[in-house]
């Protein structure tokens, strides 16, 4: 199985409950109404936010169990992250971004070169810059590159296209069909747009509204 | 005029000088408000203008230095106190020492060091530096000083068994119960120990010179007797 | 209260007083000088800088000599003070209070300086083209955002009033119920033996005013935190 | 004319050029590659980038014209700026971010009531929040509530539906249309969703890639 | 250089020995103090603060007296620093640096911890992601992001320590070429009538000296805006 999810969450009054497995490989798509809690989720399996109770496993390996108190922390779970809020480093230059988690991931756990990746996501002319001159897209995609380069095991991606024209979309989108079908890693994926859905997701848990059970996915 | 005259004076004056405002208060006249810091302090803010009415030095050149200003009204300076030099243990010491010429001082000290006022600034350790000095035994001590900030500090430094030894005026070794006297300068060791008071040219006070002439009538000296100081 | 004596009362309500003026002074110059510092670029800048650190360079007591240099009455800015305000600072309450700003302020210039720069330009954008001017994006968007940096500076600069010394007995002297705030009385005990007691107690009420202020900034700190500021606070 | 511009500006060793012409009223679509200068066009309308040189014009105002040395204050260009960072206040909660420019606006200039605002854009249950609690979607939709109430005479909205979801964005897009035609209010809009622009869009301008000159519209 | 005559000499270094050793041995004291302050909540938080803040609130003389009395040779304190550690500081350089240290803490503190405070935990949370554990988060992400408040720590702490006189008389004494340092020189030059010319070169020298820190705290600051940190420095 790929992703293996049964957790709540209480916060602010509220409580959260998801509960669904996907089968090996593919991208799973995440759809919810705004508010509803996609992202809060992806918090929960990159171990940024604690659930109050329940287990979480991404292939095969179990990251958080409330029962066997185990609570991997998050630089041990080895997913690439693409935030919705993107939060690249401000003091450091566009270059030592995405290298960040290249330098720190094991030669063996590597699985994207740098210049493959500079040539897609169309930034090489950017290395030098500081974060704050990016435009919104430019900023975006180092997003998608830093966490790409880090070896991740499984990727997270929070609206990583919201703001990336459509050309470079088309590209950056076979990237990830490739990393889906070749490197068969493990892809939980939030969208509001329909088409991409469509063509990249393997299957789509719906996210319910506020509070509400998110049933497991067929 | 309800408000006494501002007396400045200086720092190691603090309780007879405070005592014998209270015995000219006692008299009925409005109580004198007095500024205690170090005597280069309130010199300096005489220079500057300040207005006050007396100034009472801890030794004689601030005194000089406000003279030469013109800052003091003509006749009113008088030396009219002194004071002894004395050397001090902490009271649990009771070894005698003898103060006289080439005296084992720097055997006495052990590997400790002797709390004097600093001999570059404070008036008691300029004192301090002639006696040792004349009775030949400056040589000795001179890496071996612990110089405080006055001589307050260089008491304190004994009574706490920092130091153990010092040296203070006689009138800080009595007040304080914590040392105990183990001999005192000769005189003639050291240049005479005298505060000089004297009223400033702006004193405006109608109390100001009937203060000073209390300070040096024969009660107001009873004062200071009682607090150690020699009169004259 | 009977568990302080009348001159206790004195004092402590003096130092309050001094510390008090001085601080009310010293916020606004403070700010100017951390404003110009953080947002302007000018030749004279580094030197500005300097200018406001000296007064925790120097050893107090040199700081309290030159502002009786500067400020004696024969001297041009103390005739100033003088004839055209009608203050006088030598032997005043005044005096202790100019002092204790002026010792305070290096401290809290640089507290402010910290949060201004911090201060993302890019809302205060925001709020102009909203519909507000200069000022009232100073007033609703940059001075909240700078909060922490102001809260600092007052607790940090009342503090170091609280304390200040040097300065004071040089340029103020230590006249009873007049610049004899708490530093300048624990001075006086100090000086007479065997009175440690009594220099407990003052010491114990200069650390109880502090952390006086201490609690009511963090409280303002924290009630800033609860309003929403959470990554300002 | 809605939009006037004929500017230049030179900034990082590039040089930018803008000129183009709109008729009067409708919805003016910018369309171009990430990193063209499409926010950066905003920046300048707004009075918050200053143009080497050039003119700008909205709907007959002139708001910056280097030659006659008008340069306009932002606070009174009353344009509606929904940055693409957002840019919400932090210290201020949800309610207060919403009104900051209601309240400075002229009552006569307000042309949208609160209420209805909270409930085209599906936020009235989040106005005692801080900004940092909100989520992506619900944070993108209160920064359109805060340009809509203060009352402009223009609009500048740079990928304002980013990250609303499909349903949402209907009802927002609805109110987009109707400021459009019934209020005749001109609006410069960013997007890189092509049907987007296709649906709202009067006219597309196309910015060029890198430093190149925008071409007058027809 | 001619300019200075061999006890200025003698003075300044001495200066810039103890001002340097207070600053090295009391940064990582203040960022672990900042760091508790900032980031942790504990009951004793207040008084953990308000003792921190001590140096500052008191006169600087009561403070050297504490040390005095905290750290004499006979005090359990001052018997465990000589047996354990082979420490002694009464009368030597060590106990110099040691009250300039104390007193420069409390503005260290502050300066650090309203950096800290202002710190991004999201970014932090971006660096655990990317495999960074939290040593590394911090010296990698927290610790630059902070590095606009050390800075201010740094410049401050050296200046408030090449001006701290009171505490350093008090429990080191004012032995020439031990724990003389500049403060203490003009405080004996003070004293003696018309040595104004000698205060006035040796409070210059003072001024030089936090001048130079200054200046290279800037240019540091700046290097650290050329290489992006725009928004932090
Ligand atoms: N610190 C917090 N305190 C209270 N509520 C919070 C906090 N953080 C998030 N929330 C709320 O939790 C809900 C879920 O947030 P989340 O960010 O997971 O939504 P989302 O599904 O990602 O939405 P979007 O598509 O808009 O990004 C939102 O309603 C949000 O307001
Ligand atoms: N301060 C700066 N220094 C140098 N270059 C900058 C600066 N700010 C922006 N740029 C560059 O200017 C170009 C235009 O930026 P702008 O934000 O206008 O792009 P955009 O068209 O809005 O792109 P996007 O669709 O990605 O948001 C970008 O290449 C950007 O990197
Ligand atoms: O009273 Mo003094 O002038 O400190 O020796
Ligand atoms: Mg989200
Ligand atoms: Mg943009």
């Amino acid at each position: 199985m790929s992703f293996d999810v049964d957790v709540t969450l209480q916060r602010g009054g509220r409580s959260f409950e998801y509960r669904f497995r996907t089968e090996k490989g593919g991208l799973t798509a995440l759809f919810g109404t705004s508010g509803a809690g996609k992202s809060t989720l992806l918090d929960m399996i990159a171990g940024l936010v604690r659930p109050t109770s329940g287990r979480i496993a991404v292939a095969g390996e179990t990251l958080f169990d409330s029962a066997a108190r185990i609570d991997l922390p998050p630089e041990h779970r080895r997913c690439g992250y693409v935030f919705q809020d993107l939060r690249l480093f401000p003091h450091r230059n566009v270059r030592e971004n995405l290298l960040y988690g290249w330098k720190r991931a094991r030669p063996e756990h590597r699985w994207l070169d740098v210049p493959t990746t500079l040539e897609v996501l169309g930034i090489g002319h950017l290395l030098a810059r500081a974060p704050r001159s990016l435009s919104g897209g430019e900023a975006q995609r180092v997003a998608i590159g830093r966490a790409l380069l880090s070896g991740p095991r499984f990727l997270l991606m929070d609206e990583p296209l919201a703001s990336v024209d459509a050309q470079r979309r088309e590209e950056i989108l076979r990237v990830i069909e490739r990393v889906r079908d070749e490197l068969r890693r493990p892809i939980l994926y939030v969208s509001h747009d329909r088409s991409e859905v469509d063509r990249l997701a393997d299957r789509v848990i719906p996210i319910g509204a506020a509070g509400t059970t998110s049933p497991p996915a067929p | 005029q309800s408000e006494g005259p501002l007396v400045l004076a200086a720092a190691s004056l603090q309780e007879a000088m405070t005592a014998a405002a209270d015995g000219w208060a006692a008299k009925g006249h409005p109580r004198p408000r007095i500024s205690f810091a170090a005597s280069s302090a309130l010199a300096r803010q005489i220079e500057a203008g300040a207005p006050a009415d007396m100034f009472v030095s801890a030794d004689e050149p601030w005194m000089d230095e406000v003279q030469t200003r013109g800052l003091l009204r003509k006749g009113t300076r008088v030396s009219f106190l002194t004071n002894s030099l004395v050397l001090v243990a902490p009271r649990s010491r009771t070894q005698a020492i003898t103060v006289k010429p080439g005296f084992p001082l720097a055997r006495a000290l052990g590997n400790g060091r002797l709390a004097v006022g600093d001999p570059a600034a404070v008036p008691a350790g300029i004192y301090a530096k002639q006696a040792l000095t004349r009775l030949g035994v400056w040589d000795s001590v001179k890496d071996r000083l612990a110089p405080a900030e006055n001589v307050r500090a260089a008491l304190a430094l004994v009574t706490r068994g920092v130091a153990p030894l010092g040296v203070v005026y006689g009138t800080d070794a009595r007040a304080d119960p914590g040392v105990r006297v183990a001999g005192t300068f000769p005189a003639s060791s050291h240049a005479p120990i005298s505060y000089p008071v004297a009223l400033l040219a702006t004193s405006r006070h109608r109390d100001a010179e009937g203060f000073r002439r209390y300070l040096l009538s024969a009660e107001g000296k009873a004062v200071f007797r009682r607090f150690g100081f020699g009169t004259r | 209260m009977s568990v302080l004596t009348p001159e206790e009362w004195e004092v402590l309500l003096l130092s309050l007083k001094v510390s008090g003026a001085a601080m009310a002074c010293v916020l606004p110059v403070a700010f100017a000088l951390a404003w110009a510092l953080a947002r302007w670029r000018f030749p004279g800048l580094i030197l500005l800088d300097a200018l406001v650190h000296l007064p925790l360079v120097l050893p107090p007591v040199v700081t309290g000599w030159l502002l009786l240099i500067a400020l004696a009455p024969n001297a041009p800015l103390g005739r100033f003070f003088a004839d055209a305000l009608g203050m006088t600072f030598l032997f005043r309450w005044t005096g202790a209070a100019l002092a204790a700003g002026v010792m305070a302020l290096p401290l809290m210039v640089r507290a402010m300086r910290l949060s201004l720069e911090a201060v993302d330009r890019k809302l205060e954008q925001a709020a102009r083209t909203l519909g507000a001017g200069r000022v009232r994006t100073f007033v609703s968007v940059t001075l909240p955002l700078a909060m922490p940096g102001v809260l600092a500076a007052l607790v940090l600069g009342f503090a170091r009033s609280i304390g200040e010394f040097g300065a004071t007995i040089t340029f103020a002297s230590n006249i009873p119920g007049e610049t004899r705030t708490l530093p300048l009385a624990i001075y006086n005990a100090l000086q007479i033996p065997g009175s440690e007691w009594q220099v407990t107690r003052l010491a114990g009420l200069s650390v109880l005013l502090s952390l006086l202020a201490l609690v009511l900034s963090e409280w303002l700190a924290r009630r800033g935190r609860a309003q929403g500021m959470h990554h300002v606070l």
